[in-house]
């Protein structure tokens, strides 16, 4: 490790790229307990205002659950679901969670693979997120159940009728696939986070220091402990990716294996993976803007890191319309009577504001995010990755709704409308992830500081002309 | 081999620590009697100790297979345990029985890993043992142990290389 | 050991022809059917809803315009397909092929999912979005053969299978098999032109399997091949 | 459970639904009696099925009832019973939720907060009976207590003509709105007139190649629906000769005009008309293969095609189409029916259209028309004769007038049933003490002072003669299926009583201890007769037999051939219809149908019947107004949005149904609902009663209700209801898509 003292002359000539500059060789002449520091201080500070947060999401959670209580009470009738609309709001925002929950994976596993060394600092604040989609996700078979009070019956355990769930279900497909994924992104998360839990452990007393000393399951850091980490965490990232493919090919399957129209479709399990990513990616940006801001974290989330997910955004982007259009072609063209029905109605039917929202909310950031301008300015990425999300939830709805309430005999249609309730339980899971997050940040250090300290290792900053020039060495 | 000496010394930096074992070694003191504590992970070879070998990919192996024939049991034999005949299906299909096989398997490989590793490296262990707190905060901790006979020597080495701290590694609760 | 869905040509496959040349659209078999099987009446703000749990409701579809208008009736209920959508989608069996070719419905093996719901094409299910109420004494009518179902559980046409395990039972006890005819699920039994006829149709020399050999003999949505147990009947044409 | 019982046929038998598990609360609260002193006939847990008759409407079907440890648990037709041939409608169907309603009365009871103030409390029945007898006793004057009653099992109304006319006092006044509807009053005229005799003709569809049906909703619930259905049936795939032909004539494409091959929106009132100029073609053209129309001429002597064409809007090749096919057909059939009678005009009407039968010969032959044999007994035959509107005005005067001191009030309900016009509402308050024997509370209940609450059908004792009939005599038997569930107490017994008490020529007239000796006596005389399906050696087994079979009627078909009385020898009247209300102030002429379900609003305290979807509209539960397209465009109005109704009597908000199958010149309302009273589920649905707009006028020939010669003017209100259809309005009634 090298700390090449900055000099003066390109600060003069080059005042636009000093805040880079000064930033990098900050990080670079930075000692590790400052680093430690750096990332600690920060969740000790629970001012007023998070407080008041925590508070105001426990409310909206709590009453979330009056809504579950009140739904499994009286019955389903509850919901605004009915005949032919036997699926609504639920199974929409399952949908959702499932795809948020795809960008973790995406970044920790499939980056460090390819060694792409920004990921560094964000990986641990997409793991989080990906852990606790799924667990909101989780949530929605459970909801949806019209007697939620036998769903151990899906659990395959010898019982005393000796029947066993039945494996040709797609539902069971989901159940199991999403546990392992939520198992998997837990433990990813977690083994990662060990040598940090042991730093931390060394900085702290009173509760955090017994929490952190338990969570670090005694690591001292020596060369061995090290190197099983990372054997184990290569391993990991190796067998989680196809996990998570599969995870979100399943749920699509949920759909494409009826025969319902515009459902029974081969595509679905790509679009709805990229679709997945697509979300996934904008959420976590969204997210790490978000606590960037509130924990001050600018050193180490700097515009660098945005600048490269927005392009992996971008590009999801891209590929999301891609498979969009490949699987809507097909459909315009065959020009199947109800499918043409369906497209009717979305493209000038009633479901039309819906789909114009969606197209819009999917395609317009794609655009904006070409511009570095927008990628790098934290208000703008933040503003346009939650309008990809908007087009995301509304894409769901289409694809769950808006297919149910259209069958092949016009006079079964139906119209649907939410009710106090679904909505109630839906707010209930967005709070709900906040909050999960919101504690996480202030229990677990945000940024993998071990990991950036590795980075580190390999910076060093080349002359080149009249530029200083970061460059990262290739070890292992 | 008679009455043994154990010694802790920290380093600010890298390269008198790589230097320091290289010489440690020249006198005979081999890399188990050594450990390197670091708080952050240096690539192999930096400080010039071997690799040593894992039996995580095996542990792996065996959960994977594991995984791979529960899910055959669920999705293959228990159709049969209950015999229910659904739309015109076979009790089995390849299509479910594919799926359900690989999700199993991915979970047991998981988990096995983590189980795995956790096992390799004797985790959990609270209990007390040789170590530094400055360790996080940047330094390179290594831990001796050599026959007293060598200790001036051990110590001129360490001294040598701006090791600081030089003493008995306290052991302390963790 | 059940017999595979797939060679239902022999043993019993119970169907349902409708003629619908002779259905008058008289709704008899409705309340026939709620009074057989204990279906909850649901209310006018649900029913408008669609939350009604008729097992048959009576499909009218308008052809032409004013004055030569003609409205059409079909009687639409489970149509108990062979490859049924519904059936491998439930993921506790709560809805399976039984050895008779009946799509059977096990209301107690029911969690609530939907599923099936959705990917029935006829959407003939209908579920029970809340508690069935029977005001004192109403409760007299139910009929003690059938369970009452109730919230959160799908349900649909069994095609009266209290009625069939009846006479074969008796039939049984008599040494005998159900002959023709003597099996009459509730809405067979009370059609007033008798457009409805239930029997075996893998017994060639059955009244429904002659029928469903006719010229006038069709199924419903035949392109999505679900092999339903109900023919339908096309209503013949003269023109005076 | 044996240990051959496996698992798996557990769950077999669970899909035949009988396991108790996932039973809702609901259900296990049935109670489950101990059968300390069991009831007879009736083991535990095993079914018994007893004969009875359905009296949901006045077609007399028979009916089995299947009874689990003495409580009814189903209703099926009687298969052996040749009326209705095992079948039954949704209503007969739905007779349970009498029986089990949860608004009926459980005993007699006085109204305590005086009338109108749904206050009761319960008599001791010996009370009740006792203040009945003092109130009868201490009339002035036998003229100043009336009778009126609903068409009512034939023995009851035995028994109170007997009892009435032994006190002096006149015969009771039979009306209700369902005969009405149906024209029974003015059909029974039409076959006095035409044939003779007041029976009910029976046109025999089954056997008949065409059928023209002159507004007679024949399949819903015009005269006897099930066996004009049964017809159906056979006339339609049953008959070697092939695939009969029906032609509805009416405004309305009702539920029967869609089972029609061919509808003909006739203008209101001009049916007969259309018969007329069918007829003039037929004789003029010498069509058909009957020969010689000579004998004919006279009747359409002075009939104009064009004329009768430009009349009823239907073009003269139609016509002339019609008349080929119903002239050409072996077996043909025209029935004239009760939206005919529904005219001012109606009788006209009703006469041309039974005279084509006449003139294609079809009178007394297979499939045309013929008259049911009665039953070969004098006592049997007499049963009640449906009275005119204008006695029912008379009543009504008398009331206004303070003549009448008692009322008593039998299985109607002339409060819901009576167009509001006539002023039953304000003439019942003039009366000082009214008695009703209604089993539920209904709107006239509310006005009456005592209600002795009689058994539902389910629960008495009767039988009655199906009028109109079928191929042969036969007799319906009513005995009870299952014990009284409540202290309530048959009519029939209640008149036996009280003749009891007031002694003297009542208890001459009536001198039965009670009424099941009473109706043994009357059955027994058809004990021997040969014509029987079934005989018994001894009375007593004659009555067994007769309660199990559900009745009594011939083995073999006994047709007879009605003689046509000279009415044939005069020209065939032709009567203009006239309408209430001002054509430029009421552009529309109001079609007030009786619903599949409810008919004529009896059914609308039975949930199966109010959750019956309509079989045109597909609405469950509501009441709406239907609209020919063109017609609300004119208005401007749409699916579900509420128009105000206006007659010059009275108005009506209802939510609107764009039908295709109207005339643009008619709205139709069904009827049925708009209950202010009868128990919660037909409280339950808003709305108001259709018979308030109704003009009070009738067809001076008939002197019945011209309930379909009304105008009525709509005007949007801006606001909307959604009615509970079973259809997706945005299906647009196609049957696949594309």
């Amino acid at each position: 490790m090298s700390e090449v003292q900055p000099t003066q002359p390109e600060q003069d000539n080059h005042p636009d790229q000093m805040p880079e500059f000064e930033e990098r060789l900050l990080l670079a002449e930075r000692k590790d307990w400052e680093i430690n520091e750096a990332v600690l201080q920060p969740m000790f500070k629970t001012g007023r205002g998070f407080w008041i947060l925590v508070a105001i999401l426990s409310a909206i959670v709590l009453w979330g659950f009056y809504a579950w209580g009140y739904l499994i009470y009286w019955g389903m009738g509850t919901a605004g679901i009915n005949r032919p609309v036997y699926w609504g709001l639920f199974i929409t925002t399952f949908v959702f969670w499932v795809g948020i929950s795809h960008a973790g994976t995406m970044i920790s596993a499939v980056l460090r693979l390819l060694k792409a060394d920004w990921r560094r600092p964000i990986t641990r604040g997409a793991e989080a997120m990906t852990a606790f989609a799924l667990m909101m996700a989780g949530l929605y078979p459970l909801i949806h159940l019209g007697r939620v009070w036998k769903f151990y019956w899906m659990i395959p355990y010898p019982n005393n009728r000796f029947m066993w769930p039945n494996f040709q279900s797609p539902l069971m497909w989901d159940m199991v696939a999403i546990f392992t994924y939520l198992i998997g992104s837990s433990l990813y998360l977690y083994l990662a986070l060990i040598p940090d839990m042991a730093m931390a452990r060394d900085y702290t007393e009173g509760w955090r220091y017994k929490l952190y000393r338990v969570l670090a399951l005694g690591w001292r850091g020596t060369e061995a402990e090290w190197h099983k980490l990372h054997r184990a965490l290569g391993i990991f990232s190796v067998a989680i990716i196809p996990i998570f493919l599969s995870v979100h090919s399943i749920v699509s399957w949920d759909f494409a294996v009826t025969i319902q129209p515009r459902w029974h479709s081969t595509i679905f399990a790509p679009y709805f993976v990229i679709g997945a990513v697509y979300s996934g990616l904008s959420a976590l940006a969204s997210i790490l803007i978000i606590v960037r801001r509130s924990m001050r974290l600018q050193e180490f989330l700097r515009s660098e890191h945005f600048d490269s997910l927005g392009k992996l955004v971008m590009v999801a982007g891209m590929a999301w319309v891609y498979f969009w259009f490949a699987g809507f072609i097909v459909e315009w063209y065959g020009n199947e009577p109800i499918v043409r029905e369906l497209i009717h109605e979305e493209v000038s039917g009633p479901l039309a504001p819906f789909f114009y929202l969606q197209m819009g909310a999917n395609i317009i950031p794609i655009i904006l995010l070409v511009f570095k301008r927008v990628r790098t300015t934290p208000v703008l990425l933040l503003g346009t990755t939650l309008l990809v999300n908007v087009g995301m939830f509304t894409e769901r709805a289409l694809i769950v709704i808006g297919s149910l309430q259209r069958n092949d005999l016009p006079f079964n249609w139906g119209t649907y409308r939410p009710s106090w309730v679904e909505i109630s339980i839906v707010a209930m899971t967005f709070a709900g992830f906040a909050l999960l997050y919101t504690l996480f940040s202030r229990i677990i250090p945000f940024v993998p500081v071990w990991e950036i300290k590795e980075g580190r290792l390999r910076y060093t900053l080349r002359r080149i002309g009249r530029l200083l020039v970061p460059t990262a060495a290739e070890i292992e | 081999m008679d009455k043994t000496n154990n010694l802790i010394a920290l380093f600010h930096e890298s390269t008198d620590t790589a230097e320091a074992i290289d010489e440690l070694h020249t006198l005979g003191i081999d890399d188990e009697k050594m450990v390197v504590i670091t708080g952050v992970p240096y690539p192999h070879g930096a400080l010039g100790r071997q690799v040593e070998w894992l039996t995580l990919p095996y542990i792996v192996a065996v959960g994977a297979l594991a995984g791979f024939l529960f899910g055959l049991f669920l999705a293959v034999i228990t159709p049969h345990l209950y015999r229910l005949d659904i739309g015109g299906h076979p009790p089995v299909g390849f299509p479910p029985a594919a799926i359900i096989i690989f999700v199993f398997t991915m979970m047991a490989t998981i988990v096995s890993t983590f189980l795995g590793v956790l096992w390799e490296m004797n985790f959990p262990r609270f209990g007390p043992a040789p170590y530094h707190k400055l360790v996080t905060a940047g330094h390179l901790a290594v831990l001796l142990e050599y026959p007293a006979t060598l200790d001036s020597q051990v110590r001129q080495v360490l001294e040598s290389h701006k090791a600081h701290h030089i003493g008995e590694p306290e052991r302390m609760a963790l | 050991m059940a017999k595979d869905a797939n060679q239902s040509d022999e043993g019993i496959r119970w169907a349902l022809v409708v003629d619908l040349d002779r259905c008058t659209g008289c709704q008899a078999c409705v309340v026939a059917c709620h009074a057989e099987n204990n279906l909850q009446i649901v209310g006018e703000k649900e029913a408008a809803y669609g939350r009604w749990t008729h097992w048959i409701i009576i499909h009218r579809y308008w052809e032409g315009e004013y004055p030569n208008v003609k409205a059409r009736f079909m009687p639409i209920m489970c149509q108990q397909c062979s490859e049924a959508p519904c059936e491998p989608v439930c993921p506790v069996f709560a809805t399976y092929h039984n050895e008779e070719g009946l799509n059977a419905q096990i209301y107690n093996r029911c969690i609530g999912t939907r599923f099936c719901g959705s990917a029935c094409p006829y959407k003939a299910r209908v579920y029970n979005w809340f508690r069935p109420e029977f005001p004192e004494p109403l409760t007299e009518q139910l009929n003690p053969d059938v369970s009452v179902r109730t919230r959160g559980i799908m349900e649909k046409c069994t095609f009266c299978i209290q009625r069939i395990r009846r006479v074969e039972i008796d039939a049984q006890a008599e040494g005998r098999s159900p002959t023709d005819g003597e099996i009459q699920p509730a809405c067979v039994q009370t059609c007033p032109t008798s457009a409805l006829i239930f029997g075996d149709l893998n017994d060639p020399n059955s009244h429904v399997s002659q029928l469903a050999h006719s010229r006038r003999s069709f199924r419903l949505l035949p392109e999505l091949g679900t092999d339903p147990g109900v023919i339908y009947l096309k209503g013949g044409e003269v023109n005076v | 459970m044996s240990k051959k019982l496996t698992r798996r046929d557990f769950i077999k038998i669970a899909a035949g639904a009988t396991a108790a598990t996932g039973l809702a609360p609901v259900a296990r609260r049935i109670v489950i009696e101990p059968f300390v002193q069991p009831p007879e006939e009736t083991l535990p847990g095993q079914a018994t099925w007893y004969a009875s008759t359905c009296r949901q409407c006045p077609a007399g079907c028979g009916i089995v009832v299947r009874t689990i440890n003495g409580r009814a648990k189903k209703i099926e037709g009687n298969p052996l019973h040749p009326l209705n041939q095992g079948k039954l409608c949704a209503r007969g169907q739905a007779g349970l939720q009498v029986l089990y309603n949860p608004d009926r009365l459980r005993n007699a009871v006085r109204q305590s907060g005086g009338r109108g103030s749904r206050e009761y409390e319960p008599l001791y029945w010996s009370e009740a009976l006792d203040l009945l007898a003092e109130k009868v006793s201490s009339l002035g004057h036998p003229d100043r207590m009336a009778f009126l009653g609903g068409l009512m099992p034939d023995h009851l109304y035995q028994l109170t003509n007997s009892l009435l006319t032994a006190l002096g006092t006149a015969p009771p006044i039979i009306y209700d709105l369902q005969c009405t509807l149906e024209g029974r009053r003015p059909a029974t005229q039409l076959s006095q007139t035409f044939f003779g005799t007041a029976d009910l003709p029976v046109y025999d569809i089954a056997m008949s190649d065409v059928v023209f049906s002159f507004g007679a909703n024949l399949f819903e619930t015009w005269m006897s629906p099930v066996a004009q259905s049964v017809a159906l049936g056979s006339m339609r795939q049953g008959k070697l000769s092939g695939r009969g032909l029906i032609v509805q004539f009416e405004p309305r494409l009702s539920a029967t005009g869609a089972s029609a091959d061919e509808w003909i929106p006739v203008r209101p009132g001009a049916e007969g008309y259309v018969a007329l100029a069918i007829g003039r073609i037929i004789v003029e053209e010498r069509l058909g293969h009957v020969g010689s129309h000579r004998d004919n001429a006279v009747l359409y002597q002075n009939v104009d095609v064009r004329e009768m064409s430009a009349a009823s809007e239907v073009s003269v090749d139609t016509l002339r189409r019609l008349a080929q096919a119903f002239a050409d057909a072996d077996r043909a059939v025209a029935i004239p029916g009760g939206y005919l009678s529904g005219q001012h005009n109606g009788f006209a009407s009703m006469l041309a259209v039974q005279a084509l039968n006449r003139i294609v010969a079809q009178i007394g032959r297979q499939g045309g028309v013929f008259l049911s044999t009665p039953a070969p007994t004098v006592a049997l035959r007499s049963k009640p004769e449906v009275n005119t509107l204008s006695d029912v005005r008379n009543l009504i005067k008398r009331m206004n007038a303070g003549e009448v001191d008692l009322l008593l009030i039998h299985g109607t309900n002339p409060l819901y049933e009576l167009p509001a016009a006539l002023g039953f509402a304000e003439a019942i308050k003039h009366v000082p003490y009214v008695v009703s024997f209604s089993p539920f509370v209904d709107e006239t209940a509310v006005w009456a002072d005592l209600i002795l609450s009689d058994h539902t059908y389910l629960e008495s004792w009767g039988y009655q003669v199906p009028s109109p009939g079928t191929d042969r005599p036969v007799i319906s038997s009513q005995q009870p299926v299952v014990n009284p569930l409540y202290d309530t107490r048959s009519t029939a017994q209640v008149l036996i009583e009280l003749a009891a008490r007031l002694g003297g020529r009542a208890v001459e007239a009536i001198p039965w201890a009670d009424e099941e000796s009473y109706l043994q006596e009357l059955v027994t005389e058809l004990y021997g007769s040969s014509l029987g399906a079934f005989d018994a050696r001894t009375p007593p087994g004659f009555w067994t037999l007769w309660r199990q079979y559900g009745g009594w009627w011939s083995e073999k078909e006994i047709r007879q051939e009605p003689e046509t009385t000279d009415i044939v020898q005069k020209p065939l009247p032709m009567v203009d219809p006239q309408f209430d209300g001002d054509p430029e102030e009421y552009p529309f002429h109001l079609y007030p149908y009786s619903s599949v379900a409810l008919t004529d609003g009896r059914g609308a305290n039975q949930p199966w019947l109010q959750e019956t979807p309509d079989p045109m509209t597909t609405v469950q539960w509501g009441i709406w107004v239907e609209l020919n397209p063109q017609t609300a465009e004119e208005l401007g109005v749409e699916d579900d949005d509420i128009v105000l109704v206006e007659s010059p009597y009275g108005t009506l908000e209802v939510s609107v149904f764009v039908y295709p199958g109207i005339r643009p010149d008619v709205v139709a309302i069904p009827i049925g609902q708009g209950h202010q009273d009868y128990g919660r589920f037909a409280q339950a649905v808003t709305g108001s009663n259709p018979l308030a707009l109704l003009a009070p006028i009738t067809d001076p020939d008939t002197e019945s209700l011209a309930w379909g010669a009304t105008r009525v003017r709509l005007s949007p209100t801006g606001r909307k209801k959604k009615l509970a259809r079973l259809e997706s309005i945005d299906g647009q009634g196609r049957e696949s898509i594309g």
